[in-house]
C-alpha cells in the first residue's frame, strides 16, 4: 500500500535563503540515506525528496518552483502527505573513510547519511559545495555529526574558491582512497564520477530524474534502461558507466527527451 | 501417459499473426515509455511488449499523484502523458531493432481524441511498423468534456476502428473498457468494423480514493482507473463474455498476478495475457515467474500447448 | 476551541423522511431473511436494517456456491433467494414491533422481473408499512433471458420508478447499479421519476473466479457480483458522481469496513451508508466499531453532526 | 479467503448400506469436533459436513438425495472441493465422563469427538442409534477408539431394542452424570436437550439447519435470532433453552419457515 499518509509539520528550520528543513510528524521505520520519499501537497502535486532525517521525518527542500515554493508556503502544523520510502540508497562502505560531496539541494541526504556514518565510526570528510557563504546549507549539522568539513562556494566567500569538486581534487580528499557519495546537480555527480573511475577507488552517486510512481511502474524516470525510483537513486560508479543519458540527458513531464541544462 | 517434459511445454502463442514466444505481454502503460526499458522487460521474460498509448501530440499528463496502491491494486489517472507520435515512432524503431533477436514483437497503443484524430495517428505510428497496434479507446481517465468513452458506444466504437483499419495495414487489436454494461456487444461493433483482435480490460471505474484528513482525493485528477487483484474477477468475466460473442484473438488483461491467474484467461478463451499491476507486486521478473507457473500447472495437467485447455473452462449458465 | 465530548457527538441521520439513530445501515441481502436476526443486528448497533430482496413469489435461489470470500472481498449469485412477499409482509411486520423501541427503521427491498410486477410488489410490501422501500432494479445476477439489468437504461429505471411510486405512499429509494457508463444519468431518470432517494451500489460486474483445477466456475450460477473492499473505490466514485448529480438522499453502500470509509461517503454527500460484506469481515459487531471509529473522526476534526463535514470533499477536476 | 480448495479423493470406505466415509487428500490445521466444511461437487451443489477427521480429511456421509447420491457415485481420484472448517464445534468438558448421543448420519462429528476424548483421557460412552444393525456406522472406529459403545436399534436387531435416548435413560447412562454430546436428527436431539434440562446434566448438541453461505452473511440458516453456521452447529443446552424453532421447525432453500418432519 502506499496511500500517502497525511501528518502535520512540527518544524520549519531556514537553512539558507532557499533551502529549509521541513520536520513532519511521522517516523519511518526503516531506511536507508539516499532513499526518498513522495511529498504530497494536497490538490497541488507530489515531488521526490531525500530522506533527511527518518525519525522524526524531515527533508531538505530548495525553493526552485511551484511546489517548493508552495511548500516553503506551509508552516508549522500545516497538513502534508507522505508515501515511501522508495528506492535504493547508499550502502556505506565497511572500510575506509567516506567522502561525501554534496552541491546544492543535494545536502539532505547526505545529513542522513553523515549521521549513518558517524554512527558507525566511519572517519569522515563532507565536501559542501555552493554558489556563496549564504546558500551553504546545514554546515553545523554536519559539524555537530563530527564530520571534517569543507566547503567550496563560486564566488570564494566561504572556504575554497571554485566547484566543490575541484576543491576535492586539488584538497587532496580522496587522497585516503575514500568511498566516496555523492548528491548534487549533474554536472557535479559527472565530475565525481570522473574522479572516482580515473582515481579507482568505489564510488556512489545519487541520480535525479522527472518521477511520477516512484515504485517502478510508470518508466517515466528511465535513464536508459534504468529506473531511477526503484534501481537508484543511488548508482555505483560502475553502474553508471556507459549509460548514455547520464550528465547528457534528462526526460521532461511527457517522457521526452531532453539535453541536461 | 507419463509427465510431460517441462522443456517440451510450448507456451508461445500467435495473437493476429504475431509470434509471441510465451503468452504473456506488458499491459500499456507500464514501463512502456522508452526502448532501453522495452527491451529490459523483454529480456525479463515477456513475451511481448506494448507500448505507454501515444498521441499525436506531446502531453505531460496529470500533476502526481497519477498512480497509487490502495491495498486492493493500483488507482491511476496519468492523464495519458506521452511524449507524442514522433518521439515513439523513434523508440519504437530503436526497440524492433532490438527486440527482433529476441523473437518478441512490440505493439504500439495509439489514442486520440477525435474519431479521425485515430486514423492519423494509426497512420503516423505505421510508419515505425510495430507488429501489432492497439486502440485504446478506454481510458477512464479522459477529459470531461467528452462525455462518454469511445468504449462506452458500439456505433462509435466502430467507427474508430473502422478508421483505423482504413490508416493501416497493420493488424490492430481495439482496446475494451469495463465500465459498460455489455462489453461484449461493444466487441461485436469493433470486429464487425474490422477488428483483428480485443485487448481487454482496460483498468476499472475511474474509482475515488479520498484522503479523510484533508478531504482530498489521494489523486490529484480526482478519480483514477482501478486495477490489480481487486479487478480480476471482472476482467475474466469481461474476457469470457468477449470470447463467447466474437471469434478474434482476444488479449485478456487485469489483475493477473500468477501463472494461475494466467490459466484463468486461457481457460475462458484468452490468446495472450496482459500484466500491468502485476509489475509493481511482483518486479520487472513477474513475467519468467508466472510463465514458470502456468508451465507448472500445465505439466500437472499434462497439457502440451496453450491450445490444449484454452477456452475448455465449463460455464453453466451462460 | 475545547474538543467536542464524545457522547455530545451526533451521529444521527434522516434518510427520506425516516429517522437513523446512527447513519450505519445493513445492506440488502445480508442476515435480513428473518425478523429476530434484523433485530439482533439493529441490537448490535446498525441505524436501520433492510430485509433480503423480496418478490412476489418465493424463490429458492440458486445451488451453493452462492457467496464466497475470494480474498478481495465476495462474489455472489444467490439468485435473489426470497421467500416471497407473503411471508416477508410477516417478517417485516413482526420485526417493526421489536425495532420500534430501539428507535431502528426497517427498509423493505424488493424486486420483480417486469416493470409492472415492481408496481404489484410495491403494494404488496407497503401493507407491512416498512419505513422505507429500496427497489433494488441492479441485480447483476439476473437470468440471462432479461437482457439488461432495469438499472441500465434510463428509461426502463424511470418507468419502474413510475410504477413504485404510483403503488406506494411509502418513501421509495431506488437501488443502482455500478454496471453502466454513467450512473448519475440513471440517477437523474429515477429522481426525475420520482424517487425519494438512492442507494448506489449493488453489487460490481459480474465477475468470474474459475477453479483452474476443475475448469469450473467456484459459484454455481458462474459469474456473480463483487463486493467488499475491492469495490470501495469505484462506489465511492459512483455515490460521489450520484450526489453531485441529483438532489436526494443517499445511501451509500460499497466496500465500507471501517469509519474512515463510512466519513468517505459522507464527504462525497452521503446520507447514510450502508454495510454488508463488512459483517463478513468483522462480525455483526462492526456496526457498534464503525460508529466508534466515526465518532473518533468527528471529535478529532471537532465536527457535531454528520451535517458539519457531509459534501465537503474537495474535487479538484470533475 | 474462503474459495473452496478442490483436492482428490484419497479412500472411501463403505460404513453401511447408505453411509460412506470419504477421506481427502487435504489436512485441515485447526478445528474442533463439531465444526463443519462445505463439500463442493463442481457443477452441482455445494453441502456442509461434518468434520470426521481432520488428518486427512473425512467426512461420514449418508446418503439421502440428489447431492450425496452425487457424492457416493464418486471414486476415489474423484477432484471434489472444500472450504472451512465453520461454526462452533463442541467443547470438551475437563471434568467428568463424556457421553456422546448420536442418531442417523450425525455420526461424523462423532467420531471426531471420541478421537479428542481419548487423547485427552477422558472416559466415554458412545449411544448409537439406528433403524437396524446394517445401518449403524463407525462402531468399530469408536470400539478401537476404547470408547464404551451402546448401540440401539429401531429394530432391536442388534443392542438396545428402541430409541438411542430411550436407550440412555433406561440404562442409566447418564447416572455417571456425564456431559452429554449429541448430533443425529432433530427429534433426538430434543429428546436429549429435555434429558439434560431434567437431570441437570451438561449438555452440547449439534444442530442442522439449511445453509447457503456457512460464514453468517446470508441469514439462511437462522433458528430464531441464531446463526447455526456461525453460533452453532453445537449449541449449550441452555442457549437452545426457549429457542422457538428447536425441534419445531427448519427453513427451506426460499427462507420460508417449514414445521420439522
Ligand atoms: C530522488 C530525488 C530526490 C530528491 N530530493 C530532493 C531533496 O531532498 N530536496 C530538494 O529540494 N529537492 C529534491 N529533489 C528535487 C525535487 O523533486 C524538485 O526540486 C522538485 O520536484 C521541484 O518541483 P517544483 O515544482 O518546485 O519545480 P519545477 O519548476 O517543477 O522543477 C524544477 C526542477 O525539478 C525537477 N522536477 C520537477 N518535478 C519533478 C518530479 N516529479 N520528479 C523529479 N524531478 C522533478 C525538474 O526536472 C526541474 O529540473 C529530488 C529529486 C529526486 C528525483
Ligand atoms: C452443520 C451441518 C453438518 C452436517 N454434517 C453432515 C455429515 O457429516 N454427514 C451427512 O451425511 N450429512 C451432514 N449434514 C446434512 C447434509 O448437509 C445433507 O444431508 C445434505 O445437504 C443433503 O443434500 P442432498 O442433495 O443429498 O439431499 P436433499 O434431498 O437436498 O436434502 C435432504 C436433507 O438435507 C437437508 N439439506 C439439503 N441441503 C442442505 C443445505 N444446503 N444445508 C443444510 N441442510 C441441507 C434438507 O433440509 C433435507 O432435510 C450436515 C448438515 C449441517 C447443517
Ligand atoms: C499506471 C498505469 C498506466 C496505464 N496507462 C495505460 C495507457 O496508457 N493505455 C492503456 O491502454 N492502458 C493503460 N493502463 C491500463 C493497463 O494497461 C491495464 O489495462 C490495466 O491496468 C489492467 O491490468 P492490470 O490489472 O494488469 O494492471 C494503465 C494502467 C496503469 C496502472
Ligand atoms: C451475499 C449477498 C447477497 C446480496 N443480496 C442482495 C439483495 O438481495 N438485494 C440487493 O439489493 N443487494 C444485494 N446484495 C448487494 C449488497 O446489498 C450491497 O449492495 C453490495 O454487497 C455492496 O456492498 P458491500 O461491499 O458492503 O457488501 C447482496 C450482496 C451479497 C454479498
Ligand atoms: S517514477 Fe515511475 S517508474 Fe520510476
Ligand atoms: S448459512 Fe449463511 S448465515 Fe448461516
Amino acid at each position: 500500500m502506499s496511500l500517502p499518509e497525511t501528518v502535520r509539520i512540527t518544524e520549519i528550520r531556514r537553512e539558507t535563503r532557499s533551502i529549509s528543513t521541513f520536520v513532519l510528524d511521522a517516523e519511518i521505520a526503516q531506511s536507508e540515506p539516499g532513499q526518498f520519499i513522495m511529498l504530497w501537497l494536497p490538490g497541488l502535486d507530489e515531488k521526490p525528496m531525500s530522506i533527511a532525517c527518518p525519525s522524526p521525518l524531515s527533508v531538505v527542500v530548495d525553493r526552485v518552483g511551484p511546489f517548493t515554493m508552495a511548500l516553503h508556503e506551509r508552516r508549522v502544523g500545516s497538513l502534508v502527505g507522505w508515501r515511501g520510502p522508495y528506492g535504493r540508497g547508499f550502502r556505506l562502505a565497511e572500510e575506509g573513510p567516506a567522502l561525501l560531496v554534496s552541491g546544492g539541494c543535494g545536502v539532505g541526504p547526505m545529513v542522513y547519511l553523515a549521521a549513518r556514518a558517524s554512527e558507525q565510526g566511519i572517519p569522515t570528510t563532507v565536501a559542501l559545495g555552493a554558489r556563496s557563504t549564504a546558500a551553504l546549507p546545514c554546515a553545523s549539522e554536519f559539524q555537530a555529526l563530527g564530520a571534517n568539513l569543507v566547503l567550496a562556494t563560486d564566488d570564494g566567500s566561504d572556504g575554497y574558491h571554485g566547484y566543490v569538486t575541484d576543491a576535492v581534487r586539488e584538497l587532496g580528499l580522496i587522497d585516503a582512497r575514500p568511498t566516496v557519495y555523492a548528491c548534487g546537480p549533474e554536472p557535479m555527480l559527472v565530475a565525481v564520477h570522473r574522479l572516482c573511475l580515473e582515481a579507482r577507488i568505489g564510488g556512489q552517486i545519487s541520480v535525479e530524474r522527472y518521477m511520477k510512481c516512484g515504485f517502478g511502474i510508470c518508466g517515466q524516470c528511465a535513464l536508459d534502461g534504468l529506473l531511477v525510483c526503484q534501481d537508484g537513486p543511488v548508482f555505483d560508479v560502475q553502474e553508471l558507466d556507459g549509460v548514455r543519458d547520464f550528465g547528457h540527458a534528462h526526460r521532461s513531464a511527457t517522457g521526452r527527451r531532453l539535453p541536461l541544462r | 501417459m507419463g509427465h510431460v517434459e517441462h522443456d517440451k511445454l510450448d507456451i508461445s502463442t500467435t495473437l493476429c499473426g504475431a509470434r509471441l514466444p510465451n503468452a504473456t505481454v506488458i499491459a500499456s502503460g507500464i514501463l512502456g515509455l522508452t526502448h532501453e526499458v522495452m527491451v529490459r522487460v523483454a529480456k525479463a521474460g515477456a513475451g511481448a511488449v506494448t507500448t505507454k498509448s501515444c498521441s499525436l501530440n506531446p502531453r505531460p499528463g496529470y500533476p502526481n499523484p497519477v498512480v497509487l496502491d490502495w491495498g486492493g491494486g493500483l488507482i491511476n489517472a496519468v492523464g495519458l502523458s506521452n511524449p507524442g507520435v514522433e518521439v515513439m515512432t523513434e523508440e519504437i524503431q530503436a526497440a524492433k531493432e532490438l527486440l527482433a533477436p529476441l523473437g518478441v514483437p512490440i505493439i504500439a497503443s495509439i489514442f486520440a481524441d477525435t474519431i479521425y484524430g485515430f486514423g492519423n495517428i494509426a497512420r503516423f505510428i505505421s510508419e515505425a511498423s510495430p507488429d501489432l497496434i492497439e486502440v485504446n479507446i478506454s481510458c477512464p481517465n479522459i477529459d470531461h468534456r467528452y462525455q462518454h468513452m469511445f468504449a462506452a458506444d458500439p456505433y462509435v466504437a466502430g467507427q474508430v476502428t473502422r478508421h483505423v483499419k482504413r490508416n493501416t495495414d497493420i493488424p490492430i487489436l481495439v482496446k475494451l473498457s469495463p465500465n459498460v454494461t455489455s462489453i461484449a456487444a461493444i466487441a461485436e461493433a469493433v470486429v464487425e468494423a474490422g477488428a483483428d483482435g480485443i485487448t481487454a480490460i482496460n483498468s476499472l471505474g475511474p474509482g475515488l480514493i479520498l484522503d479523510i484528513e484533508t478531504r482530498h482525493p489521494v489523486l490529484a485528477h480526482g478519480p483514477g482507473g482501478v486495477s490489480g487483484p481487486a479487478v480480476r474477477p471482472i476482467a475474466v468475466r469481461c474476457v469470457q463474455a468477449i470470447c463467447r460473442a466474437v471469434d478474434v484473438p482476444v488479449l485478456a488483461v487485469g489483475g493477473v498476478m500468477s501463472g494461475r491467474d494466467v490459466v484463468e484467461m486461457i481457460l475462458v478463451g484468452a490468446t495472450a495475457v496482459g500484466i500491468g499491476t502485476g509489475v509493481h507486486y511482483r518486479g520487472i521478473d513477474v513475467f519468467r515467474q508466472v510463465c514458470r507457473e502456468l508451465r507448472d500447472y500445465m505439466r500437472r495437467h499434462e497439457y502440451r500447448s496453450l491450445d490444449d485447455f484454452r477456452g475448455t473452462a465449463a460455464m453453466p449458465s451462460l
